[in-house]
């Protein structure tokens, strides 16, 4: 049968892990179309898929991500996969944190196809040896060296002022406060947190960070504040596991030209955001078994090594084979496992696996104007925080 | 305009002018400039270079990816191969709105009846509705009318909400029209169609170089009604296009970007270049008295 | 020439009839087509802000609420007060700028048809990319703050992209180099159709060309501006892709216009109940200023 | 050919009443100009004729049949516009072909007609200019050319020859009549040219202000006008209205005015039976130009003929005549002279008037009063 | 006001030669009237002294001051279009006022000058109107009104009546004589109408295809032209050109012509002197219709005066006279006679010829020849 699967992966390393895929499923005999929409984060593949689904004709698979599977399996679009997960024993593979995202009602719904890290510092050793400075730890730490590091003429973080950057670093500073109080702000959005002592304190130190960024930063893609760092411009950059591959192809070697360590003061938690393949019920036979047949191939160990491989990212399926992988993916696949162990494994805010993207955009609002505007004090911030994410629950 | 003179202030007038159109132009063209740069650096050189500085050496590497070595999905064809579907909704839609469009305006400027000009207010207000709204009700017609994710379907959206600006166009081209020449031609015997045909059109050079310059503009460029009412295979170039650039994941690259964007554009440039030339004076000459 | 005849009282064939009613005809599918994809739409939409719709349309209605939290919403002021900024210049200059180069270029230029098409190019290549360029051009680190700097020009600054009260005068830049080329188009389709004639006597009044254009070619280009003005609504109504391109509404949320903020909400942030009630109210907005100019428009057309 | 009932036609723009009412009946192959001063409503009732505008009430037959609704090009009517109507982006030949193209006139045959209508109106070497290439009487020939091309039922002419030489325009009068007599076709002609419309028309119809005050033939209008107006409208140069007062005298009634000596003289009056009931009134003397002439001695035995002393103001000489400018009881008057007369400006010069054609108007009515 | 001095002007538009190097000087304060059949140039000439067209070639000074490439708005002409050019998003009010304005005339003086023209021209109750809403002839007054509002060095009027009737015609004729006396500004018309053109002429243009034929007092064009086309162009109806024989008989030399009955006639020639070498010869005789009249009993003893029976082909009464067809030589002739004279169709008639002011044109150049 045929599967249609709508997605946002695109770039060159994608679409050859991708590329996997289609083989694996055109040798099984099944038809592949590709529809490929990429864009902000997949906001215009899901105005595709949402169109899609109003007419009557979803595709049968598609790019879904975190709360959002449970709105779609809600409107009841999503078909259970529970044979195929039974049959390839997927909650012995999968750690129960990823497993409860993929599933709606108990049933499976979707595959994980990885596990991004989000909360990674990524700094440029040499030059810190040049200001004579040591790469921060913890966010005090960050704010000190910050002067020494001007004073060297670089600029200490580079960031990119979009709402997504600037949310992915104010979670880093929530998350050095305990998984705890993360988990209470971002998942259960407990009231009293939110515009609490500790969130005022996260959002001054949030703030300060400000003097590490260049004036120039609104607007810069993510890729270009990765490229200052690469070039000795800046010194450290707050993103996730996937800034990897610009180093990467810039010829960079992890642990010599650059280093990833966890973000200050989250030495042993893990931020996660997972990609995953929703899917969608279908009136076809052959086109639900070819869709079966897609969820099995997803699962397997050999695309999960070559996409995350592609992506910087480490495999959702546990117990494969570490050795293609580099430095910072082990040490990713490390923490990822400790982590989850210590309970301080935590889905990722930023980037919508905590919470539905109503509440995490009302986050996002309060947290880039925030950052953005001189005449919001941290107190009044953490008072908005907790009125916008009430009004849009 | 109606001679040229010959004495030295009227010179100098006239190398201000070319001065201040000269001026315009390199300000224009300064994006253009800095697309053209970039396209033909490396990305290395993007990444360490500044931005108006030449490249170190011209290099189409970034034009060749972007044609047809570029990934936009699961392939990695370039955007070659997008233009075809491109052309398939832009030649159509642009050659029904405009039709449908100088039909409607000829009606509301020279055939008015009770109520038109109302007719014409309601119109219009088509010009002003986001097109975002209109997505889901518009994807669930056109599958009720089997159109869903076909050329066809998204050459009915493209001139569904193209005509409000085709009308607009030719009605406010047309009123300006003598009255006297519709008359005459009523009274030689000539029906709706004919006059149309023979009189009106050919005093439509100028309105429709326009026309068709917006529709297809608009419908070439258009990336949501593209994205969201086509099919896997009938996606138009800006989607391709917006896969390449908006790609959010690997090294961005710029000059692969920028080609591909100079390639895109390069069929709306040439419908410039060609109307162009049909900017004509002085159509309706001798036409009446008063 | 013979006699017709017989005298027959002209009682209406039906196809004489149909004759009759012909402009009505040809119009009656574009009105269709208007009453379904515009109106019916737009009630559509109506309704849909009623509901508490998220990701998808789901007709449970809840009253006005979603007004009442969209008018709550600071973003949403922000959005609404940079529309009446942006749109009003962005208009403004388009408009100034149109006419100025159309009346420029129709002075017999050498080189009319290379200019006209580096006016109009912008048009032609898709925000998704230029917006790059000029985000290149705008940042103060990148493009002409740097590159004059670079030059000798210390003191020069240039940083309204990443200045919060400033940016959105970027877009209005961004925007107007867009699309004056095409308000340009416009205007000089409208002086190519002026009636010469008219322009010789007003020469032979003592007019100068600048007094000719202004008070003789231009008034009587007042439909050309219609047009010119409807499009240029439009497209500021629209932008969309521009401020995706060239600041993605920041910094911060600063340069948020309605339509980057309806297609967030509706579509990226699984709120369509309200996304669609900031649509109503843009619509309801855009046309309490456009129906009384329309009406004005229109009206004036009558007796003209 | 077919008549033409225009029945209490009206039309108003808006608050403006621009056809009161018009009454006309047009016999079948009639050829009847419509005369009026500028701005009374000729062209408009040209137009609703057409069809062109929409009547505001009444209704217009052509023949037996009301075409008050019908569409223009259901009439079967060819009409040369004030304005010209030139389709801009034709060729001559295309405009005049038009017409005939859309009645599916095969090629060759329209090739013919447009040749013979050219050389008729001398255009034929401006067959292939377009409209913005011609002067202005060009145009105005390619307009007549349009509707000469056609053989409707209903020839509608809208001051045709306005903007050609005296040559031309003669001839092309003649040709009009040619055309007239050879095809019979009713014919509404608009003028303001006395000539054309003495020479041309069957009867005239003569309008003020959207009213039609006088419809009869060229003859009757020049002779009995129905009021001032229309007597003071037909004739170039116009008829004299001098104030008199009728006195009886022991001759009959008659009219007393002052000669350019200053003496009062009596002059008598043709119909004094019709005017009874004014005699010792104030009335008006319509006195056209050739009724006060240089005296003739065949006519100086006519019992409505006198000489009387009249003083030159002006002269002016047009070629044929010379018009000689005087006063009679405070008003100028016109008088046509024969220009070998001697009238020296200041000098007493006897002149003839001939009072056999005079008519009178009530002061105040401008009616007129010695009517049969 | 000022001289206008045209040298040497040609025009071409690509291959057609439109003015082929017109010379005339008008002195300050002329009224030059330019006549000549359409299509003769008159309106590219006009262009030319206004600025609006390049000129191919030669010179135009006002005064002493070479104004060929001077800007049109420098020349201070006010002109009449023959196609009005009105503005037509403007107001008749603003229409009229805007060349004062452009001047910079304060606003009291400027309304106080758009009611002046107003009240001439009888537009006032239509000041507030379009263009667009005005009839032929009140557009026509527009237009007229716009010039008529500045005081320019030099006006040009082309075709500036054409539209209006008969009365009002006469009434603007007047309006503009008495302006021409008021101001004493140079004024060049272009008029197709004969009494216009007689009456206000300083001095005739008359042209021909693009070249000027004769330029002269309108009564030494009308009785003295220097060919054939300008005697025929002149008058109306046009002069009557008879083909004869120039025979010397015992009394002098004199033509042959065969009268209505068959018998040959002679008539006497007025400048035997300036014809002998002519004598013998083929020649055309023009007479002017005025020249064949009913017989008056006064003019029986002149000497250059013979009464020839005549056929009566057709009559056409034009109201104060009677045109009468007859035929001369082989050719129809018009002429004028006076209504009262009984002329039946077909019949003889005496008719006298008045040969003291003939002229005779040589049959193949068309030049005249007995001129002085
Ligand atoms: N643009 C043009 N191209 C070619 N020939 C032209 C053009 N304009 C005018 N002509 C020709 O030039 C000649 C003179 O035109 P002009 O308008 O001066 O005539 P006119 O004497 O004013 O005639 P009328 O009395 O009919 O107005 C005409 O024969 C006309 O056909
Ligand atoms: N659109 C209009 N609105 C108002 N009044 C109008 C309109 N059109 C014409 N008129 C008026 O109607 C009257 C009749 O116009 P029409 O054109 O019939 O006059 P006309 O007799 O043809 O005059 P002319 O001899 O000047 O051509 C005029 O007084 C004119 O001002
Ligand atoms: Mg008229
Ligand atoms: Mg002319």
């Amino acid at each position: 049968g045929e599967v249609e699967v709508l997605h946002y992966w695109t770039s060159g390393g994608e679409a050859a892990a991708v590329n996997v895929l289609k083989q694996q499923m055109e040798a099984a005999g099944h038809t592949w179309t590709d529809f490929a929409v990429a864009g902000g984060g997949g906001e215009s593949a899901m105005t595709v898929l949402k169109s899609r689904a109003v007419s009557g004709n979803p595709p049968s698979a598609a790019q879904i991500k975190g709360l959002d599977i449970q709105e779609w399996g809600e409107l009841g679009f999503l078909s259970s996969l529970d044979d195929v997960a039974a049959a390839g024993e997927w909650d012995s593979l999968l750690p129960a944190v990823v497993s409860d995202v993929m599933k709606y009602d108990g049933h499976y719904v979707a595959v994980p196809v990885n596990v991004h890290r989000v909360n990674w510092l990524w700094a440029n050793p040499e030059v810190f040896r040049k200001a004579g400075a040591e790469i921060p730890t913890t966010w005090e730490q960050m704010i000190e060296v910050g002067p020494k590091l001007k004073a060297a003429g670089i600029i200490p973080l580079a960031h990119g002022g979009q709402a997504w950057q600037d949310a992915t670093t104010f979670e880093a500073i929530a998350l050095a406060e305990g998984a705890d109080f993360y988990r209470k702000a971002f998942v259960e959005h407990d009231e009293a947190t939110l515009q609490g002592e500790t969130m005022i304190k996260v959002l001054s130190t949030f703030k300060q960070l400000r003097e590490l960024i260049d004036a120039d930063s609104s607007g810069r893609d993510w890729n270009v504040a990765t490229s200052m760092v690469i070039n000795g411009q800046a010194a450290m950059q707050i993103m996730g596991d996937w800034a990897k591959g610009e180093f990467t192809a810039a010829g960079k070697t992890p642990g010599t030209d650059y280093v990833c360590m966890p973000a200050p003061g989250t030495a042993d938690m893990f931020t996660f955001n997972i990609d995953s393949l929703a899917m969608f019920t279908q009136s076809e036979d052959n086109r639900q078994q070819a869709q079966h047949e897609l969820a099995k191939m997803v699962m397997e160990p050999k695309f999960q090594e070559t996409f995350n491989l592609n992506k910087g990212s480490i495999p959702a399926r546990q117990g494969m084979d570490r050795t293609p992988f580099d430095a910072c993916a082990l040490a990713s696949m490390d923490d990822f496992t400790q982590s989850a162990e210590k309970n301080s494994l935590v889905p990722s805010m930023a980037h919508g696996m905590s919470t539905s993207s109503r509440v995490q955009g009302a986050i996002y609002d309060v947290v880039t104007n925030y950052f953005n505007s001189s005449d919001i004090t941290a107190e009044q911030a953490a008072e908005k925080l907790a009125r916008a994410v009430n009004a849009s629950l | 305009m109606v001679k040229p003179q010959q004495t030295l202030n009227q010179q100098l007038l006239r190398y201000g002018l070319y001065a201040i159109l000269a001026l315009a132009a390199l300000v224009y063209l300064l994006p253009l400039w800095v697309m053209l740069l970039t396209s033909l650096k490396d990305v290395e050189e993007i990444r360490t270079g500044t931005l108006l500085s030449l490249p170190a050496s011209i290099n189409f590497d970034a034009w060749g990816k972007a044609w047809s070595g570029a990934c936009t999905g699961s392939t990695c064809e370039g955007i070659a191969p997008f233009f075809g579907n491109s052309f398939q909704i832009v030649i159509p839609a642009v050659l029904i709105s405009t039709l449908v469009g100088s039909l409607n305006g000829y009606v509301l400027s020279l055939w008015k009846f009770r109520g038109s000009e109302i007719l014409f207010g309601a119109m219009l207000v088509g010009c002003f509705i986001p097109f975002q709204v209109i997505l889901l009700p518009m994807a669930r017609m056109l599958a009720t009318l089997g159109l869903a994710n076909t050329t066809t379907g998204l050459v009915a959206v493209h001139v569904t909400y193209g005509i409000a600006f085709t009308t607009l166009f030719f009605r406010n081209f047309y009123v300006g029209l003598p009255k006297e020449l519709i008359a005459a031609a009523r009274l030689d015997g000539a029906g709706f169609f004919f006059i149309f045909r023979r009189v009106v059109l050919p005093l439509s050079t100028p309105i429709i170089v326009v026309c068709v310059i917006w529709q297809f503009t608009q419908i070439w460029n258009d990336f949501l009604f593209g994205v969201v009412f086509s099919g896997a295979d009938t996606q138009p170039v800006t989607v391709a296009l917006n896969n390449l650039v908006n790609t959010s994941f690997g090294g961005k690259e710029y000059n692969v970007d920028m080609a591909a964007a100079l390639m895109a554009a390069l069929p709306t440039l040439l419908v410039y270049v060609l109307a162009g030339k049909y900017f004509v004076r002085g159509l309706t000459a001798g036409a009446v008295k008063g | 020439m013979p006699e017709t005849g017989t005298v027959r009282p002209v009682t209406l064939r039906l196809q004489d009839r149909l004759a009759a009613q012909l402009p009505k005809l040809v119009l009656a599918p574009t009105v269709i087509v208007t009453l379904v994809a515009v109106y019916g739409y737009m009630i559509w939409t109506g309704l849909l802000s009623l509901t508490s719709s998220r990701i998808l349309p789901v007709w449970k209605f809840i009253g006005t609420e979603q007004y009442g939290k969209l008018l709550e919403n600071d973003r949403w002021g922000v959005a609404v007060e940079n529309l009446i900024i942006f749109g009003g210049l962005f208009i403004l200059i388009c408009l100034v700028l149109g006419v100025l180069m159309a009346i420029l270029l129709d002075q017999k230029i050498r080189a009319e048809g290379a200019l006209r098409t580096i006016y109009l190019y912008p048009m032609a290549i898709s925000f998704i990319v230029t917006g790059t360029a000029w985000k290149w051009l705008l940042n103060p680190g990148l493009g002409l703050q740097k590159t004059l700097r670079d030059w000798g020009f210390e003191g020069f600054t240039f940083d309204w992209l990443v200045n919060p009260d400033r940016v959105v005068y970027c877009l209005v830049i961004a925007a107007v180099w867009q699309s004056s080329g095409f308000v340009m188009a416009l205007f000089l389709a409208g002086l190519r159709g002026a009636d010469q004639e008219m322009i010789k006597a007003a020469q032979l009044d003592g007019a100068s060309m600048p007094m000719i254009y202004r008070r003789i070619i231009l008034p009587s280009l007042k439909p050309v501006f219609f047009s010119a003005f409807v499009i240029l609504s439009h497209i500021a109504i629209k932008s969309f892709d521009l401020v995706a391109a060239l600041t993605g509404g920041g910094p911060g949320y600063a340069s948020d216009l309605p339509a980057t903020f309806m297609y967030q909400h509706a579509f990226t942030r699984g709120q369509m109940g309200l996304g669609a009630a900031s649509a109503m109210l843009m619509l309801g907005g855009v046309l309490a200023i456009l129906v009384p100019y329309l009406y004005s428009e229109l009206r004036s057309k009558k007796n003209g | 050919m077919a008549s033409l009932t225009i029945d209490n036609v009206t039309k108003a723009y808006g608050q403006t009443q621009v056809l009161k009412g018009i009454n006309i009946a047009i016999e079948k192959g009639e050829f009847l100009i419509l005369v009026g001063p500028s701005g009374c409503g000729k062209s408009t009732l040209m137009n609703s004729i057409a069809g062109l505008e929409d009547v505001s009430g009444g209704r217009i037959l052509i023949g037996d049949a009301d075409i008050t609704e019908a569409a223009p090009k259901d009439r079967d009517i060819a009409m040369v516009f004030q304005s010209y109507a030139l389709y801009p982006n034709m060729s001559v030949r295309e405009n005049i072909a038009f017409g005939l193209e859309i009645r599916k006139v095969p090629r060759p045959e329209r090739e013919k007609e447009v040749q013979r209508v050219a050389s008729l109106l001398q255009i034929e070497p401006l067959l292939d200019r377009k409209p913005g290439q011609l002067s202005g009487g060009q145009r105005q020939r390619v307009a007549m050319g349009r509707a000469l091309a056609r053989r409707p039922k209903l020839y509608l002419f809208d001051e045709p020859l306005s903007n050609l030489d005296a040559k031309l325009r003669v001839e092309m009068r003649t040709e009009i009549k040619k055309l007239h007599q050879r095809l019979g076709t009713t014919i509404v002609y608009v003028t303001h040219d006395q000539i054309e419309a003495m020479t041309l028309a069957d009867r005239i119809a003569v309008m003020r202000g959207g009213e039609l005050l006088q419809l009869a033939t060229p003859q009757e209008i020049y002779d009995n006008p129905v009021n001032q107006f229309v007597a003071g409208f037909m004739g170039s140069p116009a008829m004299n209205f001098v104030p008199c007062t009728l006195v009886a005298s022991d001759t009959g009634l008659g009219v007393e005015i002052t000669d350019g000596e200053g003496n009062p003289c009596w002059l008598p009056v043709p119909n004094p039976e019709r005017l009874g009931a004014y005699a010792g009134k104030k009335v008006v003397l319509g006195l056209r130009p050739e009724m006060v002439t240089d005296p003739v001695p065949h006519k100086a035995d006519d019992a409505m003929v006198r000489h009387v002393p009249m003083k030159v103001l002006v002269t002016e000489p047009t070629g044929a005549d010379t018009m000689l400018v005087s006063e009679v009881n405070g008003v100028e008057i016109n008088c046509r002279i024969n220009p070998g007369y001697s009238t020296p400006v200041g000098q007493v010069v006897p002149l003839m008037f001939d009072m056999s054609k005079v008519v009178f108007f009530d002061p105040a009515t401008e009616a007129r009063i010695d009517r049969a």
